[in-house]
């Protein structure tokens, strides 16, 4: 155990951990789904609206020159923490499927019907449909990484499948729905030697270890604040300049052009051209902001901390009878993806909840992956450097009685 | 009996309760009261959008009344149907549409009626609401 | 001058007002850009996070209930505020910007070259480059209505391009560069006779006064939150039923499928077909409490008091020399665009700043008006409910210094 | 005289005023001072992106010092650009690259340099180094 890891004092960062659900104090193992926010990143969307909040990039007033400023920092604390050569290649988004929506359909016009794409079976729904939509406009064709049987994916396959066809490759670094950690480097390393570029949707991995984007080589990566410990309607998409150069952009609106009249229109430079409208200003300061209270606390100590939780949960969850663990590795997040032999994962979940503990139940937005193991759903629960190895006691507490109850 | 009454009913019952704990014990044994649904009515045509676990609801007219079959694959969901039908089965149309779901919430059930697509109870009650104006015009 | 409304008290809702720029109080004459944010929607916003933050609409645990109840719970405050018949006609986006894609790529795939699209000459930015970039792929027309001197649009010539080959016609409620209040009713109507939809950009006009949407019998609206006395990155889009279900979504993820594999995907029912991702959960929710906001004051007191406020500050403008408003119209939101002969905007949006006023200055993202009126740029003050009368005098007082100080 | 004793004497100057209003008017007054830009070096080449006023900038190469010409619409971006070739206007390349823009915020006009892209003080500078980038290279 991590003695070293004030967690008490932590959680005093979050408000919401004083809140009580069906009189029971909140055992919040949602992580995965959204994170918790802590007071620091509240205060600075406060502060935003109380004391900045303007309009940027055109005002000539002082509010918006403040309001421009903390968003353009935000840019660089962005920039610093992935460890990106370029601000202008750090594009904020309003999340994930956003980020990778822009990257589908900038390629839309670029691949051909000759071309191929490739997937992993361990995605999130908005990794894949984007591509779906993708593959309609252009007639390339999508290969799908197949899993073992413990959920990982096929490395030899992979190899079988890539070739110099492969025009794209995107997958994500962590899986929402087990929590298995995919071997990226190795990836990446063979996509580019096939001139293959590679989309890693970072969703499920920033917030649990340092992610240096340099030294990955990777094309694109993207991630969302709200489960970063920053807000909701904001994230980011990293780019390589000159991809991001190549695609036309989403959307269309004020700041991200240069010059327009009605027969032409100029986009601006980047990262103006995919920021059109508004942006989510006071989001993607808090976000910001929240990267600041990660890296104070550190992401070392955070993965450290987590592991032990994730050990810890699973030498107790295995005491229960009946309980089977789908992807198990050794290369996980702190997440536990279960059943119970005979008793539906929303009934575990629903009555989870009447002891105060939040897990989430279903498909996960990942049904290929429930597929692959036959099920219709799993529970999961996942884990955050807010848990307590308490909290975890008495999940396997209110799991014993939740069993009996069903059974 | 109307359905305010059985609304009433159960109401009742609910009240006997002290903790979540015998509630939800109720509403686990109230699950094995669920009429038999046959495998071929579990149909695709038959299945409730919106809930988390897969939830059919089957349909008849029998003398001007509705009948309902209907079963689930979480005891829960079945437990909670099993409740509805003991308000809504056997009903004239007319009647389940002049109703309401204000029961629910008195036998302290109301986050199940939340827009929150895990539990579909809200499906549910418009399930069996759009069958009860199907019937009534035909 | 209306005596009856309390501005006063209401100044007292917003933070921001105690703000000093260049020691002197704040003065923001650019509502138009954003509007500023009264305390109960910053308390709303730190309410979710301190209380209830959770990812919406799958989870089983309480705080997902709660969520996505006030979630729900502002698409209805969105619904009844515009007169909307259906909730799920109101679809939640990251701004107006956001949702004018979201319509003009619908009809991407919907026109074909034969057909034809209007739109004014008064548009922002926004709701030109989405039409242009649906035109390169549709291969469809665009027309545009061309506008008198005093930048009202000429109807008749509206009446001459409008055809049976006309099949969208989109425009602004209120022009952001002039704030001219467009004959939307009129144009409405003439378009359906014709057979061809409408889009409204309601981003100029749902601040200033009421609006019903069944009455107007417009078949897409859409604002931004941000300038409605709500947080930025949030806005909607409103869609006949039968419109929205026709058109493909602009992004894809989750939320918005029913049932995926990797051959084939089925999309969600609406709204949730064009709500990819997890949404700005608590910038969605804190619209909703703005528009509450609004209707305790009244949008009715506030349009008359923003025109007393917009009578007095014309008829003190006018008194500088050399001073030209450009779209001046009886039918006007509370908005002045000038110049000062021979000074640039620019120069005058930078010293206003020092006495504390907060102008913008440039195109405003409507470049063509710009080009109607031959001009650069001008200057935009733009009022609201929040400002004052004195606020106006202080106004015309920096105005004369400045003008002296830079001819 | 070095950059950084003319960033010095700028600093020194502008130490001198007591408000803003003083400030803003010796601005001004720079601004008379630049040196005439014929209308064909204002082309479209020369236009600095990022104003909100329109700014040209020429450069040149004389003997190895890089010799620039500038103009903007507005009088007090003029102003500053009067500012800007006081430091850097004949200079050699590696000068201008050595050097930094802090003596902006020690005369108070920290708010032109934001990322803000209506005051273009930040994209001129950013030009001025190209140029000076550009020709060290030639
Ligand atoms: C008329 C008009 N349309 C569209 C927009 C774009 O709105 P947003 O930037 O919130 O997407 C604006 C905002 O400036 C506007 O004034
Ligand atoms: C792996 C993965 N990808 C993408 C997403 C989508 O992220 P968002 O909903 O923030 O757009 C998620 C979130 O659940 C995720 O876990």
């Amino acid at each position: 155990m991590n003695l070293s890891f004030n967690v008490e004092k932590i959680r005093q960062d979050f408000p919401i951990l004083s809140k009580k659900i069906n009189n029971k104090p909140l055992i919040y193992f949602d992580n995965a789904a959204t994170s918790q926010t802590p007071i620091c990143v509240i205060d600075c969307i406060k502060d935003y609206y109380e004391k900045y909040n303007s309009n940027i990039h055109r005002g000539v007033h002082s509010l918006s020159d403040e309001a421009t400023s903390a968003y353009e920092d935000a840019r660089n604390k962005v920039k610093d923490h992935f460890n990106i050569k370029y601000s202008e290649e750090v594009i904020f988004t309003s999340g994930t499927t956003h980020s990778i929506n822009i990257v589908s359909n900038g390629f839309s016009k670029i691949l051909t019907k000759d071309d191929e794409i490739i997937v992993s079976g361990l995605e999130h729904h908005s990794n894949i449909v984007p591509w779906q939509m993708m593959i309609e406009s252009s007639g390339a064709k999508l290969k799908v990484i197949p899993l073992m049987e413990n959920g990982e994916l096929d490395m030899d396959e992979f190899a079988n499948i890539l070739s110099l066809k492969t025009k794209v490759v995107f997958l994500n670094h962590v899986s929402n729905a087990l929590g298995l950690i995919n071997p990226i480097e190795k990836i990446i390393n063979m996509s580019h030697e096939k001139g293959a570029y590679v989309l890693i949707d970072g969703a499920q991995s920033a917030a649990h270890f340092k992610i240096d984007l340099q030294k990955l080589n990777v094309d694109f990566f993207t991630a969302s604040a709200h489960k970063l410990c920053g807000p909701t309607g904001v994230g980011f998409l990293y780019g390589k300049k000159e991809l991001l150069h190549r695609m036309e952009p989403l959307m269309g609106g004020g700041e991200m052009i240069s010059d327009v009249t009605f027969s032409k229109t100029t986009y601006a430079d980047l990262p103006h051209k995919f920021e059109a409208g508004t942006p989510n200003i006071s989001g993607v300061i808090a976000f910001g902001r929240a990267l600041d209270y990660l890296n104070e606390i550190g992401l070392e100590k955070i993965e450290n901390y987590e592991n032990d939780l994730l050990d810890y949960a699973n030498s107790k969850l295995k005491q229960i009878e009946g309980l089977k663990i789908y992807g198990e590795s050794k290369n996980k997040t702190s997440v536990i993806s279960f059943n119970i032999e005979g008793i539906h994962s929303y009934d575990i979940g629903a009555l989870l909840d009447k002891f105060g503990i939040a897990v989430r139940t279903g498909q996960h937005c990942a049904q290929p992956i429930m597929d692959h193991f036959g099920v219709d759903g799993t529970v999961r629960a996942s884990f955050s450097f807010i848990n307590t190895f308490q909290e975890i006691d008495d999940l396997f507490e209110a799991l014993k009685k939740v069993k009996s109850m069903l059974s | 009996m109307t359905i305010e009454n059985a609304q009433k009913d159960i109401i009742d019952n609910f009240l006997f309760f002290d903790d979540w704990t015998q509630k939800y014990e109720y509403i686990i044994e109230l699950s094995k009261d669920l009429e038999f649904m046959s495998d071929n009515l579990k149909s695709e045509d038959n299945l409730i959008k919106g809930c988390q676990s897969k939830v059919w609801l089957h349909a008849e007219m029998i003398n001007g009344k509705i009948n309902f079959l209907a079963d689930s694959e979480a005891i829960i969901t079945k437990g909670i149907i099993s409740i509805l039908l003991n308000v809504f089965n056997n009903r004239k149309p007319q009647e389940i549409l002049d109703s309401d779901m204000g029961f629910i919430e008195k036998i302290g059930l109301k986050e199940h009626l939340s827009p929150n697509r895990a539990n579909g109870l809200s499906s549910m009650y418009k399930q069996i609401k759009f069958y009860a104006l199907a019937f009534s015009k035909s």
